[in-house]
């Protein structure tokens, strides 16, 4: 209905290969990331921000991750949770260990802690496949928070283990920490969101992503045509992981600015899987999707009642909230089992062929 | 791909409503239906989830009391309370949620935030000063809190794990005729392994080190329903005394264990969230002899229980006892709201009897001192002892006491034991130092 | 030096020096192998007919707990509660293949397992608002207390679970063999083209599988409830099965008790001589580690069918 | 922008020199696309320059001189394009054969024209042309563009088009001065070169070569150059054959004198799709496909759900009472206004989009009588198609619309600088600026069309309506009278059937008869759609056109028509009375239609000879063999008993009814 | 249609030996796969392997790309022999292959397929390819421009953004074989290209084969079992039964060989 594609061809691989084709689509992208930087800090209550839009954004980074090892390489990970507390417990040693280095940089370094620890226990893919993998990987789950909680050097010796941020400025702005403005953490998470994304969609649509999805699609082939099984595997280990970590200790320095490995336990890993699973596996704009929904939807559940001035009591609310939470999920699954990005996609193609129905 | 198409737009169109649900969400004040001057004491509880069971009276026993003031005297000096419930489900984001969610909540914000959970405190003693409004960890929640000089924002009283360990320890010697017989002895812990479990380990690895006994830790990972491992280890080690800081199912099971492998239950000694109704219902009269820690005495003999079952349940004992009236969480909720509610009659003399914010509320925990006329007044003699909170001293260093699980019912089994305040506090100062030197806080001056 | 020794030659010195207690030890993680194979032999019998591996399973023993426990406070006698907590189990199968299992047939068996995770919240929350999130006290009347073997000590309810995971493990497998339900459901495992062929609906064997598995469930909730209390941390204990499903194959159930086993001892050795030497709380890790390595070298488990790659 | 519309400015005279002129003003402007590797491939023209100089220099290395004739012959490719340019820079001759023609065909043409070489597309074509060489002695070398396939051929004869290139770039490469040799040569050219032949199939006979005189031709380019406002930011799409007058002048006579971009899709396969890529601002198409389309369409929306499909014949119901007179600035009711901008939002310029004429500034149909229906249709949507009426003589336009006044019943006024006259009889006459020179070897027939004052007879009957717009009635010579002397116009009756979606084609009898009868073809696509939902399974077009179900809905249609002829007094007397379904479809490749996909009339009469009695006998069957030829060129025979039905007809009506 | 057969044999037959296997032996458990197999594979030259099914055809096939090792015998590639070698390594030393049923990508565009058989020649860094815009596009790009020039070759536009699993299987089978071509092998192994094809996709396979054994220069190695096919095509036919060599040469002398006739064309064709 909105397209235009009348006119609107490629002259060059350039052109044909860029990430969004369509003027329209480079539009709405546009706008979206407008309205994201120069509407949402301005009108949202903190309350907005804090509790939707910041910890949405972080499981973006977290999300895009996990789809990368799953989504495109098709090893499938239940160990998200620890990786994001390799970040986290990273962000949080660097950033004490070295007060004056720029937190960004922390953040961005983080990531590499996680990253390392991702390809040792992505050796196991070498082997292992499905669901066996998974459960492999909650290994890593399991032992890396066993770790943080037992090795107190980690948190600084905390008497309780507990990890808290200290603030830091960028550029004189308070970015974490006390006193750290919701709009700015939002926009300091966003625009690392905007980078991860395009980033990772650079990577999945150049050799590396490729190399992924013909190990995920077929191994044995992926092989014959050359393709050291190894190092794809441990490659989207490594990059997942990097991306996990990062948004693992964002989890911890912006969100919440206080953790105990409990913050990153299995859960966490479940959380993050759906996200990707509903939000559509082998997609980055499921990632987004999936974020959002799985972040969102609970605190609106949970809000409903008191929103709507539903007299029932916290505990009934919340039990319903599970139930809906989960029926949900089952719903979406079954009405587009490809995620919610597959659904944006129909609904995409039903525009572009308004109005056809094929 | 067989997709049919006529089904599409029924799909797009609950994505979309999704999409406006969370915009709606975002954009909607977030303004609660409530009298315009009544005070914001939002209760941040946990009525669901895995450790709802310990949850559900403490909740009762705040929201009760916090009713038959209401119901009773309109209000504090005529100035009327909300106080409306938030899930947490003892998840940190969830509670980081209802905070942000009700901070701004009421007329002048949310006067106090008692988050009901050591991970949540963490969280929001974070936030709080920034919103300036003071957080109450009443025994829960970080030790080093008590030390007022750094942690302005942030209360413990009556009491704190680390001082609870201390008392634990004075009633151990006690038991075993006085400190110096300790010399030697083995003392164990067994320990929810997580903030919250691991806060007594430095006071204890202390206390061992002044006085000699053995100190040995066991952890147990949450959730904690298997511990045969850790009972075969306790077996094999045999202390003599053994203190447990277990939440949830760990309690139950680490009971039942206990009952099952033949340990002295008379030994066994748990936090005062390891000692509640509850935490030895599964073991049953297995449990018998269990003992437990306390802050405040259990019962339901006190005038504010009779005047709960009097304002709020119109008399109706079953209907009380079916919300855990008396029960020992359920009394804990009250002390927690009796302690809120003078601090707030306290601020009033300061500030009159207006509706009162954080900054007012602060200022009045901060002065607050209950004295054993005043807890006569209120009815709760006996319940809990005096206590006084100065700039320095958030914690107001109470007593504790010991009761014991006979098989049906708890019972007091002591008198006020103090914990060991010279040996804590010290603690506390250089806990808190070394975290304002980390964060870069102030050191108040509060002479 | 000393911590190599500590670590590498330590704990076999006091294995040697107090033999009994290992015993010990050994029955004690065997009794929790036998708790945790309950649970996975839930697990292998959906995933054995269908390839779902059905994380909902930990909602369904506490839900089979919490209304065998309702039942009981309602004043049903024992063997009624248990007959009707059965028949909810089969409704809730049945309930589950019509509005979950069927819309997705035919779908990729990650659709599937996430989906039962969404069941799991659904189950968890439904049985939460029906029984309350109290913790229920379970007693039905399953022996309690200790006796002494010379100078082992033997736990009366271990005996009990041994005995009912043994039972257990009988009634499915004379199931398998000797009912018409049970050759389809076999059939099924190996070829859905070929389960239709002799004659019973694909829908009906998933039913019935469901069924199986809430029994199943009722079963590992009694233990477990036993032990410490019907209440909602029941559901997590679906994480310690799930080494033990992978250590024994997923499909098999004869590996679900084995690997239960080499799991419990594993983990409770290691936990009593060295975990305690690393702070505790091993258990936890120390099963997926194990479970880990292992499929290292036997990527299908030890019961698990052999994949073989073609081309 | 209107200002480089060199319509009237510069003297060039030969289209090598508005090539020199073109790379000279609009040098990196896009002159040619091609979708090929999947992305549009570009050249400027100032690149298009460089690769007709290195084609023209190497034609000229092969020994191509002043006079040659050059065959093309192949699909819409950049690189035909240039040879145009290449051989008329050089003083030869273009002559652009259609690549499907049979090998005789083929023969007849390239022998008549005496080319010497021939640049093809692909080994298809140098393989009919190997067969032939026997009997073109003439014929020296055969470029072909494409390689593959071909490396293992003869090459003595036969040379890649890159390779003709490459040899005029080292040309180039080591001696500068072939550039300034090659200009010099350009400029030699004048206006009475010839600047292309170009046979025209015709419907009768063998084909004419007819010559278009180089500066006539760029006159005629200039004239509806400036009518229509192209200039160099316009798009065009080839996609008609190249050897057709069409898609000579639109895509390269206009495009040199104007300066636009034209784009040649990569397959006959992906046009629908290339369109919809390019999106051109100027488009042309015959009523074919203006027809095909709208079937597709229809057929596309019956699968859409019923709400949409309400919605979208709503909106176009809107756009049919009100489309035209809000696009032509006429009063209409703010009710209605609002409703066609909804309209034009949700259904019209989407449609347009998926149809590729999201950006059309100008269209054209032409090359036969567009339905009324179909028309409107298009206009009313917002796309300003306009018929216009010319002839390969004519170097093409003789009449169009201009913008503001287009109406569906008129192919529109005369062009600027065209003359045109009504002979008696109805013929039409005209006088133009791109009048052809004569037909290539064939004096005669030159002289036949050529009228004693000079004018050229279009061989239509026509005439000029009181608003000076001329309208085509049929083929002069086709115009008849039935027995009782009523006006019968074959065409008349056969478009009217044919806006039917279900009817493909239709074939008039009634000449000298008694009353008119039809032979019909039904459209497969649309009817085949039809039997699929009303339950009718059949096996082939020949089951299904016997079909009783389906003659009982072509009988409703013709019922339809002949309701419509009777209000109209002066063709009331024509409706049909009887009619057939043909058991095959008419096929160019049986010769029973022109490569143009016109009907010949008088070989379909002879053809079905027994049908024809059959339907002026009265009988309800006919038997008949007919002989086809299949893609393979192998024959076969068709047997079939066709059913004829009779038609209800209707009193001519009394008094007209009040317009509707 | 032209005869390449005898021509190009005569050319190629004096080509240099760009494999040979010598003495295979291949065992799985108690079953013998192959027997002691020798095989050369001459450069430019189109090289049949035929037999009945379970000859070991495909096992030969998977032990030349390293997918199998047999456990006797050696292999030579250009020169080179080796023993154990990963499928990964072998295909970057230049031989790729089809298999028997497609083993395609499935989630995957035509292009993108097509594309990852230019993965072992594309080499920008990880972080290069993250940041897109510079050296990588021009990778991109010009591998690109390969892959659609092999799209060209094979004539699947049409498809190009289509996911393979939604194609024909002919189509299917044509991408693989654009796949392979993408990576430029000097020795192409096809296993069964036609199995399964009507007349018209057979025909157009095997004009595939042969242009790109003509145009591209390939040496081709191929299994069918379409005799028609397999006689017009290759210059040398080897045939297998039973996991032996029974028979080895042109293909007018194969087929006259009475061996072969018993055990193979007498069997299917009877």
């Amino acid at each position: 209905m909105f397209y235009r594609e009348a006119g609107q061809f490629k002259t060059s691989y350039a052109a044909d290969q860029a990430i969004f084709p369509i003027l329209q689509d480079r539009l709405f992208v546009i706008a979206v990331l407008a309205v994201a930087y120069l509407v949402i800090p301005f009108i949202s209550t903190p309350y907005f921000l804090v509790t939707i839009m910041i910890p949405s954004l972080i499981f973006c980074i977290a999300a895009l991750g996990l789809n990368v090892l799953t989504g495109y390489a098709g090893q499938l990970s239940l160990g998200t949770g620890g990786f994001m507390a390799v970040g986290a417990y990273a962000t949080f040693k660097m950033t004490t260990m070295f007060p004056e280095l720029n937190i960004v940089i922390v953040f961005l370094l983080s990531g590499v802690f996680a990253a390392a620890v991702g390809v040792l226990f992505g050796l196991p893919s070498l082997r292992i496949k499905g669901f066996y993998l998974a459960v492999a990987t909650l290994a890593a789950q399991f032992f890396l928070i066993w770790l943080f909680n037992r090795v107190g050097w980690f948190s600084n010796y905390d008497p309780s283990g507990t990890i808290s941020m200290p603030p830091r400025d960028v550029f004189g702005i308070r970015v974490v920490g006390s006193g750290a403005a919701p709009e700015v953490r939002y926009l300091m998470v966003l625009t690392l969101v905007v980078v991860f994304c395009l980033l990772v969609k650079n990577l999945v649509r150049s050799r590396m992503g490729r190399t992924w999805m013909a190990v995920r699609d077929m191994d044995i082939a992926a092989e014959i045509i050359g393709i050291r099984l190894m190092w794809a595997k441990l490659s989207a280990f490594a990059i997942s992981s990097y991306l996990c970590g990062v948004a693992g200790g964002l989890y911890f320095a912006v969100y919440l600015r206080t953790v105990e490995t409990i913050a990153f336990d299995v859960v966490l890993s479940f959380v993050v899987l759906f996200m990707i699973i509903v939000g559509g596996l082998g997609s980055v704009l499921g990632s987004i999707l999936g974020a959002f929904f799985i972040t969102a939807i609970p605190v609106i559940l949970t809000r409903a009642p008191h929103d709507l001035g539903i007299p029932i009591s916290v505990d009934m609310a919340q039990h319903l909230e599970v139930i809906i939470f989960g029926s949900l999920i089952i719903f979406f699954l079954i009405v587009e089992p490809h995620g919610l990005a597959r659904l944006w996609q129909i609904a995409k193609e039903k525009l572009r062929r308004w109005p056809f129905p094929y | 791909m067989t997709l049919s198409f006529s089904f599409g737009l029924g799909r797009l169109a609950l994505a979309a409503a999704g999409a406006v649900a969370i915009v709606v969400t975002g954009v909607v004040p977030q303004k609660a239906a409530a009298e315009e001057d009544a005070i914001f004491l939002p209760l941040t509880v946990y009525r669901t989830g895995a450790y709802a069971p310990n949850g559900i009276p403490f909740a009762n026993g705040s929201r009760d009391f916090l009713q038959m003031l209401m119901a009773r005297d309109g209000g504090i000096n005529g100035v009327p309370l909300e106080f409306p419930e938030c899930e947490t489900r003892y998840d940190t984001a969830m509670g980081v949620e209802c905070y942000e969610r009700y901070k701004d909540g009421g007329a002048k914000g949310a006067a106090v935030f008692a988050p009901l959970s050591t991970g949540i405190t963490y969280a929001i003693m974070e936030l709080a000063p920034d919103d300036g409004i003071p957080i109450h960890s009443m025994g829960y929640g970080r030790a080093a809190a008590s030390y007022g000089k750094v942690f302005d924002w942030t209360f413990t009283f009556p009491t704190t794990y680390w001082a609870q360990a201390t008392a634990f320890i004075r009633y151990i010697a006690q038991e075993e005729g006085g400190k110096e017989a300790l010399e030697g002895k083995k003392i164990g812990l067994i320990y929810h392994n997580s903030a919250y479990g691991r806060e007594p380990i430095p006071t204890l690895e202390r206390l061992s080190e002044d006085l000699g006994f053995e100190f040995v830790s066991y952890a147990v990972d949450h959730p904690g329903q298997e511990q045969s491992a850790t009972w075969l280890s306790i077996r094999r080690d045999r202390p003599d005394w053994l203190m447990m800081w277990g939440w949830g199912v760990m309690n139950q099971v680490a009971i039942s264990e206990a009952a099952r492998t033949g340990f002295p239950m008379d030994r066994f000694l748990g936090v005062w969230w390891s000692g509640s109704e509850p935490d030895v219902r599964p073991a049953g009269p297995d449990a018998a002899g269990y003992k437990a820690g306390n802050f405040h005495s259990i019962g339901t003999e006190f005038g504010v229980l009779q005047d709960i079952l009097e304002y709020v349940y119109d008399g109706d004992e079953d209907a009380a006892r079916e919300n855990n009236w008396g029960e020992v969480l359920y009394n804990r909720g009250l002390v927690n709201y009796i302690y809120l509610t003078e601090a707030i009659r306290t601020a009033m003399e300061e500030y009159g009897n207006v509706t009162l914010g954080g900054e007012e509320m602060r200022w009045g925990m901060e002065n607050l001192n209950i004295t054993a006329e005043r807890i006569a007044e209120i009815g709760a003699e006996g319940l809990f002892e005096p206590i006084q909170i100065t700039c320095e001293d958030h914690e107001g260093r109470g007593p504790v006491i010991i009761q014991q699980w006979d098989g049906e019912n708890w019972e007091r089994m002591t008198d006020w034991i103090d914990p060991m305040h010279d040996v804590v506090w010290p603690m506390y100062e250089e806990s808190a130092l070394a975290y304002a030197e980390e964060h870069g806080l102030e050191v108040r001056d509060c002479d | 030096m000393q911590v190599l020794f500590d670590f590498l030659i330590g704990p076999f010195f006091q294995i040697f020096e107090a033999p009994i207690f290992f015993v010990e030890v050994v029955i004690g993680g065997m009794a929790a192998g036998i708790m945790y194979a309950l649970v996975a032999i839930g697990f292998a019998v959906i995933f054995k007919a269908s390839g779902i591996v059905n994380f909902a399973q930990g909602a369904m023993v506490l839900f089979a707990g919490l209304t065998l426990v309702g039942f009981l406070q309602m004043g049903a006698p024992l063997w009624l509660a248990l007959i009707a907590t059965v028949v909810v189990m089969v409704a809730l199968a049945y309930a589950v293949e019509r509005v979950v299992l069927g819309p997705l047939v035919n779908q990729p068996l990650i659709v599937l397992f996430m989906a039962t995770i969404g069941l799991s919240f659904v189950i968890e929350g439904f049985g939460e608002l029906a029984w309350g999130s109290d913790v229920h006290r379970l007693d039905v009347g399953l022996p309690r207390g200790s006796f002494f073997v010379g100078d082992i000590m033997i736990d009366r309810f271990h005996l009990v679970a041994a005995g009912s995971a043994g039972a257990l493990v009988v009634a499915i497998v004379l199931f398998m063999q000797y009912t018409k339900f049970g050759r389809a459901l076999r059939a099924v495992a190996d070829d859905h083209q070929a389960a239709l062929s002799v004659g019973i609906p694909l829908r009906m064997i998933w039913v019935i599988t469901w069924s199986i598995a809430g029994v199943i469930a009722l079963v590992a909730g009694v233990m477990w409830g036993t032990q410490a209390g019907i209440q909602f941390s029941l559901v997590l204990i679906a994480f310690k099965a799930l080494p033990v499903l992978i250590l024994g194959g997923f499909n098999s159930i004869t590996g679900a008790i084995v690997a239960g086993l080499i799991i419990g001892v594993g983990e409770t050795v290691f936990e009593v001589y060295w975990g305690q030497m690393m702070g505790g709380a091993t258990e936890n890790w120390f099963a997926y580690v194990v479970a880990m390595i292992f499929l290292f070298f036997r990527p299908q488990g030890l019961f698990g069918e052999r994949i073989i790659e073609r081309v | 922008m209107a200002q480089d519309v060199p319509a009237v400015a510069g003297g060039e005279d030969t289209f090598p020199k508005l090539l020199l002129r073109n790379a000279r003003d609009f040098t990196s402007r896009p002159a040619m696309r091609e979708k090929d590797y999947g992305i549009w491939q570009s050249w400027t023209w100032g690149e298009a320059l460089e690769e007709v100089r290195a084609l023209a220099i190497g034609l000229a290395e092969l020994g191509f001189v002043r006079g040659d004739k050059v065959a093309i012959i192949g699909a819409n490719r950049p690189q035909l394009y240039w040879t145009f340019c290449a051989a008329q820079s050089l003083g030869g001759v273009p002559v652009p054969v259609y690549k499907d023609s049979v090998a005789e065909e083929m023969a007849f043409v390239l022998d008549h024209a005496e080319v010497r070489f021939a640049v093809v597309e692909d080994q298809e074509q140098v393989d009919k042309l190997l067969l032939l060489s026997d009997r073109l002695p003439k014929l020296e070398h055969v470029i072909y563009k494409d390689e593959r396939g071909l490396g293992d051929y003869d090459h003595t004869r036969l040379h890649a088009f890159a390779s003709v290139q490459d040899a005029g770039r080292s040309a180039i490469q080591k001696d500068a001065s072939a550039i300034a040799e090659w200009e010099k040569e350009l400029s030699r050219g004048g206006p009475d070169d010839i600047s292309v032949i170009l046979y025209t199939s015709g419907t009768t006979g063998q084909s004419k070569g007819v010559i278009i005189g180089s500066g006539r031709a760029i006159a005629a380019a200039r004239d509806t150059v400036a009518f229509d406002k192209l200039n160099e930011h316009d798009e065009a799409l080839a996609y008609l054959p190249l050897a057709w007058v069409g898609d000579f002048y639109l895509n390269f006579a206009q495009a040199m004198v104007a300066g636009f971009c034209v784009s040649c899709p990569e397959s006959e396969d992906t046009l629908l799709q290339d369109l919809r890529e390019i999106g051109p601002t100027f488009y042309f198409a015959p009523p074919r496909i203006f027809e095909n389309l709208l079937t597709t369409v229809s057929i596309r929306m019956e699968d859409a759900s019923a709400a949409k499909r309400r919605m979208f014949h709503y909106f176009l119901g809107v756009a049919r009472r009100v489309g035209e007179d809000i696009l032509n600035g006429r009063p209409v009711p703010l009710k209605d206004r609002v409703l066609y901008g909804i309209g034009r939002w949700l259904v019209y310029e989407p449609l347009k989009n998926v149809l590729g004429f999201s950006r059309v500034r100008v269209a054209y149909t032409a090359g036969e009588a567009i339905g009324p229906d179909l028309f409107a249709f298009y206009r009313s949507l917002g796309m300003n198609l306009k018929q216009l009426y010319g002839q390969t003589e004519a170097f093409l336009y003789l009449t169009a619309h201009p913008d503001g006044q287009i109406r569906a019943d008129t192919v529109g006024p005369p062009m600027p600088n065209v003359e045109l006259k009504i002979a008696e009889g109805g013929e039409i006459l005209f006088k133009c600026p791109g009048m052809f020179v004569g037909y290539f070897r064939d004096e005669g027939r030159t002289r036949e069309v050529l009228s004693e004052d000079g004018y050229v007879k279009t061989g239509d009957a026509g005439f000029f309506d009181s608003e000076g717009h001329l309208r085509i009635v049929d083929r002069a010579k086709d115009v008849g009278h039935l027995n009782d002397g009523t006006l019968y116009a074959p065409k008349y009756i056969e478009n009217k059937l044919k806006f039917f979606p279900n009817i493909r084609e239709a074939v008039a009898f009634g000449h000298e008869r008694d009353f008119v009868a039809v032979f019909l073809n039904i459209d497969l696509n649309a009817v085949s759609y039809w039997a699929e939902r009303n339950n009718i399974s059949y096996g082939s077009y020949q089951e299904l056109a016997a079909n009783p179900k389906v003659y009982d809905m072509i009988e409703q249609h013709i019922v339809e028509t002949n309701q419509d002829l009777a209000s109209e007094p002066e063709m009331a007397g024509a409706q049909i009375h009887r009619f057939l379904i043909l058991h095959k479809e008419l096929d160019p490749d049986d010769g029973e239609l022109t490569r143009t996909q016109k009907v010949r009339r008088g070989y379909i009469a002879e053809r079905y000879q027994p049908l024809i009695d059959a339907l002026y006998s009265g009988a309800t069957s006919q038997y008949i063999e007919t002989e086809v030829t299949f893609e393979d060129g192998r024959k076969g025979m068709l047997r079939a008993d066709v059913e004829i039905r009779d038609v209800k007809t209707f009193p001519v009506a009394k008094q007209k009814e009040a317009a509707e | 249609m032209r005869a390449p057969a005898t021509e190009a044999a005569n050319a190629t037959e004096t080509g240099k030996t760009v494999l040979s296997a010598e003495n295979i032996s291949l065992t799985f458990g108690g079953l013998k796969a192959l027997r002691d197999v020798s095989f050369d594979v001459k450069k430019g030259e189109i090289r049949a392997i035929i037999g009945p099914n379970g000859a070991g055809k495909t096992s030969m096939l998977n032990c030349i790309n390293g997918f199998y090792h047999p456990q006797e015998g050696t292999i030579t590639f250009k020169g080179v022999a080796r023993r154990r070698a990963r499928p990964d390594r072998i295909a970057r030393q230049g031989i790729a292959r089809t298999f028997q049923n497609v083993a395609l990508f499935k989630g995957m565009s035509t292009l993108d397929n097509i594309m990852t058989g230019r993965l072992t020649k594309m080499h920008t860094n990880f972080l290069l390819q993250a940041i897109y815009w510079g050296p990588n596009q021009r990778e991109e790009i010009a591998h690109r421009e390969v892959c659609e020039r092999i799209i060209d070759f094979l004539e699947i536009e049409h498809i190009r953004n289509t996911p393979v699993g939604r194609l024909p299987y002919g189509l299917q089978k044509r991408v693989e074989l654009a796949r392979a071509l993408a990576m430029e092998p000097d020795l192409l192994l096809l296993d069964e290209p036609m199995a399964g094809m009507n007349l018209e996709e057979k025909q157009d396979m095997c004009r595939f084969i042969l242009d790109t054994n003509h145009q591209l220069g390939t040496t081709i190695v191929l299994i069918e079992h379409d005799m028609g096919v397999v006689m017009d095509l290759s210059d040398r036919v080897a045939v297998l039964d039973y996991g032996n060599l029974i028979a080895d040469g042109r293909p007018d002398d194969v087929q006259s060989d009475q061996r072969v006739i018993d055990a193979y064309l007498g069997v299917s064709h009877q």
